[in-house]
């Protein structure tokens, strides 16, 4: 076929380079990692990797603004626990599977309003599923099976009949779900639909035009992120956390979500991964060196409130000098590093709500 | 038997509250229709207003100096936000800005803590609180007063960008920025201008809701209310901000007292966005019209 | 510049600070701290945490340690959130000689829960906490001291029986209890009925929303109510909400009864005069005049070592609860010591002290707290120790005890505790312990 | 093929109103396609506006506009600025809903046309402004001009079911067919959004071709190109008329390049039609040089084409 369908070869930098990454994720980190590594910094940047990776397929792939991400964290966590607990013999991939499509049915209820309504009304609107969601199950005790404390706790993890336990056990868990859902994922942005959340973004009038299902398409967009937030709850809570209650799903959880996609860079799978690794590993950097810097002339107070401006000061300043996010910076160092590589895939500029108003006189 | 009388008094108490709301909904509208962002600072600002004027007045500084001196630090966050951060990202889409105003909301608030400490403070604006009856019905002073500010305020707004050469370079932004550009309108300037009118604003509502609140770190929280409100009234729609905020308030009264107990209570939390949203649903248009709803 | 002087001195003091603190001291006890003294809860947070650095500089100003055992710590911010609360957690415990944690935040205390247990160190969640860990056979290492949820509810409805004059006057009275609508606002909500089942009073319980900025419609309900009292078991800024809301509509605030978490002067203080009379829960006094709290100013302030910056807050609630709490912490490890011997104790040998942490009227006396707090009597079974409870009244400026220390129903309620205790063993296969000196298994 | 059923109701009746003009179609019709073994339908327009009227808050935008576009005609509709020329097409395409009137899409007729119907009833259209998807590549928009025709469901993607597999096949290799006709091989992997204009303007044509539609509604697709574009462009308009025997709908405002292309050229001014016929009767047309043409001197010719 002389036609100009993308004839990729079956060995490129990428995939080589993804390749690499899960050998050293496999086969590397568990048996040079410490218990701080897996529990502190690589089980929650997994579980927040894939609540980003779920949010940029709507807002990032999509163009539908959310912040009520941490509502979905908390349904997926919270049916997941139940049906665990309430079916007996359920395998428990067969409980997260099901938490995924509680979550994303919720979602496309809650996705409802963005038939109407776009930009920051469809994201104000959006809080809606964050205050009814934590209300609810705050409201009904049976969602906690009963717990005084409104707590849940985390069943035992198992796939497949093999039990994760201890701090590898539980990375290895979240590495292996995090890593099938995002390789479906990358094949779901290719595919038909995937453009169409892209050209649903870009140009919606165009898009029912063509005959894109408009409304379905938006919809089906709430439904897989809502789905894959709902399983990244579930690591959130069990793999992670493992006790927990309403008050940690709450508007700031929301908020950080939606802003690891932007610093990470919206439309990009590899952004989500980035952004979310910024957020876990960045703050700790920041305060270890400053208490290691200044930690016997000011109090802890102080350095911590410096250090809540140095990072506000640090996401303006690098929203300024990368507006694109972390995913297109590291673009400009590889062509800095090697010229004159092909345009990458996807959805690089948003349109519309993420577009600059006024056409600037440089790049675009 | 219906009470009358009780149903009156959540109305009454409703549309008071929701003139409080309208107040944090103004300094939003403010800045969303010049620059199409939802300032996400503008709670940290309203903190930092209200903790920088109770920390002079608690110095000895007396009140209408403190006012000054804050209405002054005010003006100066307004220019140095337009110089540092709106100017640098003045062609990004509206979400990064908006972002940005999230960052900014972490500077402000660490400035806030790091000024004046992170003591909770009462603040006493000399207004009597003790109700008063009206043919049976409970009445606040307090929310009287603050309702009269309120009043007053968006009419001082209203005959600002009416009468004023400013208020008109105002109009002509918020109607459209390449027009506005094209007659040579500095638009820096008339940035810089109305983020400083949204921290007068946040200074006055940081006032009267310090008062009821406290000043303390929860003050930034009171945005959530005015969220549902421009959802409403429209993001870009002064009268909006205040016909939305009265209506809220007395929906989410009326619903906490009269639906909420189907439900154990505690809806006004949500109540507000629900109703917000299936009035937006019957009429897309919104209370005034606003733009972006349905398609653009 | 001033800048460059303080860059200057910080690091020679930090390559100092790095200089001493790499050769490990002898016998050291070490508490790592999740404080959080930036963020929502600053306030709470920097009184708390203060208090109890507080305590334990005394103790090695004074007595040069626990016998001999120098007592260190360090501290981790957390801002109240879960997740730094949880990393510090894993940064900071494999520092040599952990004591115990005490990280005073519901959301980090949850997710500390299967860590330590697993970790084998007591985890101390003094006033707060899941009710259910009281029942130390399924709980081994989680110690909500002094007062859990369920206690501190018998504690107020025995407090306002006293007030009407004895528990048969609650029959037939009406009884609002305000709480914030979270799991911990929730928690109560059957003891309240249960109570008024069996004192024969009636309940109406109120929710408000979260953070509770607009109380206008709940106390409009109140009004209409016409309740004897209210309980408010608020949270944050809900607290002066409520006491400003009460006064619009006219509700009498030394008729309104504040819990635990609705009991300290960041309370009250931006209520203005409207929280004038306003009555609250507490398992410590505050005030300075306790002879502890004045060797700590003494002792600790006097030597520069005072941890609170703002003089004015020492004897505060929130202050004075961190110095019971550095109390609770350094006897605990004084009687395991008394076991083990004077040396480092390792978290499993704490807990044992915590499980023989009983001080009665005398002991409490000689630590110079008389009056501060009761007595706590913590044994394997009952990790929250039958604390006694008292109620203080807000002047205006300080908070005065108005009531004797008063004893909760902990016969009604310890049944409700071990079937919900029981649940949770069953969730996890937990076995619990048959006896003291069974071993504590761990799943 | 949707449309069969609704062709064959079409009543001949209605064109009696302007039979004079009917003829010249015909003639126009065969002339053109007269290899073209669908001339036999000839005989009903392919798009039918009947008495259209539209107003904006009560201005008029469009006052009671009547045309038809006949089988691989290109027909043109021009006007100047604010004449209801956009307005014109999004009423076809059901943007707009008009006040008054009718459109029939190949003899079926709409009160207010389905949008998301259009591309089954075989229309396609561009946008006077870019409308491409900026984040995909130029094949993957090409390739979305068949969104009409997608069957399988994102499941069936993800997992790559046969049939799913097998209808991306089958569209990708029509999109190709569509990239190489207009020359756009080079940049088929590129993004769209980051290419010069003309180039995206092509890609915009390409998109609508690829379903090969029966009517294409081009809104100013020449405009801010480079003479070399527009010479380029209009050679592709009339190869797609050509090849695939498509009735196009062509709003433009270089006269020159109307003129050379057109079949036939309508004229509107202030929402109404002032003339309708080939591009020499419209030019002969006083009311057209008064309203429109008067200018005509400043015309861009666009180079002869």
């Amino acid at each position: 076929m002389a036609t100009p369908v993308r004839n990729t070869p079956l060995v490129t930098p990428e995939r080589l380079g993804v390749l690499l990454l899960l050998i050293v994720a496999y086969g590397v980190i568990p048996v040079i990692g410490t218990g701080y590594l897996f529990d502190a910094i690589l089980t929650p940047f997994l579980a927040l990797s894939l609540a980003a990776v779920g949010l940029n397929i709507l807002t990032g792939y999509a163009g539908q603004v959310s912040l009520g991400s941490a509502a979905f964290l908390a349904v997926g966590a919270f049916a997941a626990f139940n049906f665990n607990l309430r079916v007996p013999g359920l395998p428990f991939v067969v409980s997260i599977v099901l938490a995924g499509l509680t979550a994303a049915a919720i979602g496309i209820v809650f996705g409802l309003p963005s038939l109407r309504l776009r930009g920051f009304y469809l994201a104000v609107s959006t809080l809606a599923a964050q205050f009814f969601v934590q209300w609810a199950l705050t409201k009904f005790s049976w969602f906690s099976n009963d717990n005084p404390s409104g707590v849940i706790d985390a069943p035992p993890l198992t796939l497949a009949g093999f039990a994760f336990t201890g701090p590898i056990g539980r990375y290895l868990f979240s590495l292996t779900i995090v890593v099938v859902i995002t390789f479906a994922v990358t094949r779901l942005i290719r595919s038909q639909t995937g453009r169409n959340f892209v050209a649903v973004r870009d140009h919606e009038t165009a898009a029912r035009v063509i005959g894109v299902p408009v409304l379905g398409t938006k919809l089906v967009a709430f439904g897989i992120s809502s789905f894959i937030i709902g399983v990244a709850g579930v690591l959130w809570a069990f793999a992670y956390l493992r006790t927990v209650e309403t008050g940690g799903f709450n508007i700031d959880r929301s908020f950080q979500i939606l802003f690891i996609i932007i610093i990470g860079g919206l439309a990009s799978l590899r952004g989500a991964f980035l952004g979310a690794a910024f957020i876990v590993v960045f703050p700790l950097i920041l305060s270890r060196t400053g208490a290691a810097l200044f930690g016997g002339v000011f109090d802890s107070g102080v350095l911590e409130m410096s250090q809540r401006i140095g990072i506000g000061a640090l996401i303006i300043l690098f929203l300024i000098l990368e507006p694109r996010g972390l995913s297109a910076l590291v673009d400009r160092v590889w062509d800095w590093v090697r010229p004159r590589r092909a345009a990458a895939l996807g959805g690089a500029t948003p349109r519309s709500f993420f577009i600059r108003k006024l056409q600037p006189k440089g790049r675009t | 038997m219906f009470d009358y009388q009780f149903f009156l008094e959540v109305l009454i108490g409703g549309l008071l509250s929701g003139i409080m709301y309208s107040l944090v909904a103004l300094g939003f509208v403010l800045i969303y229709k010049t620059s199409g962002v939802l300032n996400f600072a503008q709670g940290s600002m309203l903190l930092f207003a209200a903790l920088t004027f109770v920390s002079l007045v608690e110095r000895g500084v007396p009140f209408w100096g403190a006012f000054a001196a804050t209405l002054g630090v005010m003006v100066l966050l307004g220019v140095a936000v337009e110089r540092t951060i709106l100017r640098p990202l003045v062609n990004q889409p509206p979400i990064t800005l908006f972002m940005a105003t999230l960052g900014l909301s972490y500077v402000i608030e660490g400035v806030a803590q790091l000024l004046w400490g992170t003591q909770v403070h009462g603040l006493d604006l000399g207004i009597e609180d003790s109700p008063f009856e009206v043919y049976g019905v409970l009445i606040s002073q307090f929310d009287l007063f603050a309702a009269a500010v309120a009043g007053s305020l968006v009419a001082a707004f209203s005959l600002f960008f009416r009468y004023t050469r400013i208020g008109l370079a105002f109009r002509a932004v918020a109607d459209d920025q390449y027009a506005a550009l094209a007659v040579g309108l500095r638009l820096p300037r008339v940035w810089a201008i109305v983020w400083t009118a949204a921290g007068v604003v946040a200074l006055v509502a940081g006032l009267l809701w310090g008062a009821r609140l406290g000043v303390q770190f929860s003050l930034s929280l009171v945005v959530l209310k005015a969220l549902p409100v421009l959802v409403l009234g429209g993001f870009d729609s002064i009268a909006g901000a205040i016909v939305g905020g009265l209506l809220i308030g007395a929906i989410e009264k009326l619903s906490e007292v009269y639906i909420g107990p189907y439900f154990g209570g505690g809806i006004e939390g949500w109540a507000a966005y629900v109703v917000a949203l299936g009035f937006l649903l019957i009429r897309p248009a919104g209370l005034f019209g606003q733009k972006l709803v349905e398609r653009a | 510049m001033s800048y460059l002087k303080h860059l200057k001195s910080a690091v020679i003091a930090s390559a100092i600070a790095v200089g001493f603190a790499l050769p490990a001291a002898a016998d050291e006890q070490y508490f790592p701290l999740q404080s959080y003294r930036v963020g929502p809860y600053a306030a709470g947070g920097t009184g708390f945490f203060g208090g109890f650095i507080d305590y334990l500089n005394l103790i090695n100003i004074r007595d040069g340690g626990v016998n001999g055992v120098k007592l260190t710590w360090s501290e981790g911010e957390t801002q109240y959130e879960v997740e730094k609360g949880v990393e510090v957690y894993e940064r900071l415990k494999n520092n040599p000689g952990v004591a115990a944690w005490n990280p005073l935040s519901v959301g980090i205390a949850y997710a500390m829960i299967d860590r330590i247990t697993q970790d084998k160190v007591p985890l101390i969640t003094v006033n707060h906490g899941r009710t259910d860990s009281t029942d130390g056979r399924v709980f081994p290492y989680v110690f909500p001291l002094l007062l859990n949820p369920y206690s501190e509810t018998s504690g107020i409805v025995n407090y306002i029986a006293g007030k009407l004059g004895g528990q048969d006057k609650l029959k037939g009275k009406k009884i609002v209890v305000l709480y914030h609508g979270s799991p911990y606002g929730k928690e109560t909500i059957p003891i309240y009925k249960l109570l008024a089942d069996k004192y024969g009073f009636e309940v109406q319980q109120i929710e408000v929303p979260h953070p509770g900025n607009e109380q206008q419609s709940q106390w409009l309900e109140i009004r209409r109510a016409k309740p004897d009292y209210v309980v408010l078991r608020g949270w944050g800024v809900m607290n002066p909400v409520a006491l400003k809301t009460a006064q619009k509509v006219g509700y009498p605030v030394d008729h309104i009864v504040g819990n635990v978490w609705s009991n300290s002067e960041e309370d009250v203080i931006p209520a203005g005069d409207a929280a004038k009379g306003y009555v609250a829960i507490t398992t410590q006094a505050s005030g300075e005049q306790y002879p502890v709290v004045q060797e700590i100013v003494k002792t600790v302030y006097g030597a520069g070592k005072g941890n609170l910056e703002d003089k004015k807050r020492i004897g505060s609630v929130y202050h004075n609860l961190g110095i019971v709490n550095g109390i609770l912490n350094v006897e605990a490890i004084r009687i395991a010591q008394g076991k083990f011997g004077h040396r480092t104790l390792t978290g499993d040998e704490v807990r044992w002290g915590f499980e023989h942490l009983q001080l009665d009227a005398k002991r409490v006396e000689e630590l110079g707290a008389k009056g501060l707090f009761h007595s706590i009597n913590v044994t394997w079974k009952n990790h929250e120790g039958d604390g006694y409870v008292t109620f203080q009244q807000w002047d205006g400026a300080k908070w005065n005890v108005v009531s004797d220390w008063i004893a909760p129903d902990w016969a009604l309620l310890r049944p409700i505790i071990e079937k919900s205790a029981a649940a949770y063993a069953a969730e996890k296969g937990i076995k619990p312990r048959t006896s003291e000196e069974a071993p504590v298994t761990t799943n | 093929m949707p449309g069969a059923s609704a062709l064959r109701q079409r009543p001949d009746a209605v064109l009696t109103p302007r039979d004079a003009t009917a003829a010249l179609k015909a003639a126009i019709g065969t002339g053109v396609r007269a290899q073209d073994p669908s001339a036999s339908t000839a005989a009903t327009p392919v798009l039918a506006i009947e008495h259209v009227s539209l107003a904006f808050g009560g201005v008029t935008a469009l006052a009671d506009i009547n045309l038809d576009v006949w089988p691989g005609e290109i027909h043109a509709v021009i006007g100047p600025n604010g004449a209801g020329k956009s307005s014109l097409l999004n009423v076809v395409t059901g943007l707009y809903q008009p006040d008054r009137g009718r459109v029939r899409h190949g003899g079926r007729p709409f009160a207010h046309v389905p949008t998301a119907r259009l591309a089954r009833l075989g229309v396609a259209r561009t946008f006077q402004n870019l409308s491409l998807f900026k984040g995909l590549t130029v094949l993957d928009n090409i390739v979305m001009g068949l969104s009409a025709e997608v069957r399988s469901s994102f499941l069936g993607q993800i997992f790559g079911v046969p049939a799913a597999a097998r209808e991306e096949r089958r569209h990708r290799a029509a999109a190709g067919e569509i990239v190489e006709f207009l020359h756009l091989t080079e940049v088929a992997d590129r993004t769209a959004g980051g290419l010069p204009y003309g180039i995206q303007k092509r890609v915009e044509l390409g998109r609508a071709l690829v379903a090969k539609p029966k009517l294409l509604l081009l809104d100013e697709p020449m405009a801010g190109m480079t003479l070399t574009e527009k010479r380029e462009l209009t050679g592709f308009i009339r190869t797609a008329r050509d090849t695939y025997g498509t009735s196009i709908v062509l709003i433009e405002h270089d006269i020159g390049v109307v003129m050379g292309l057109s079949d036939r050229v309508a004229v509107l001014d202030y929402g109404r039609k002032i003339a309708d016929g080939t591009p020499d009767e419209v030019q002969a047309d006083q009311a057209v040089i008064d309203a429109y043409l008067g200018v005509a001197h400043d015309v861009d010719v666009g180079g002869g084409i």
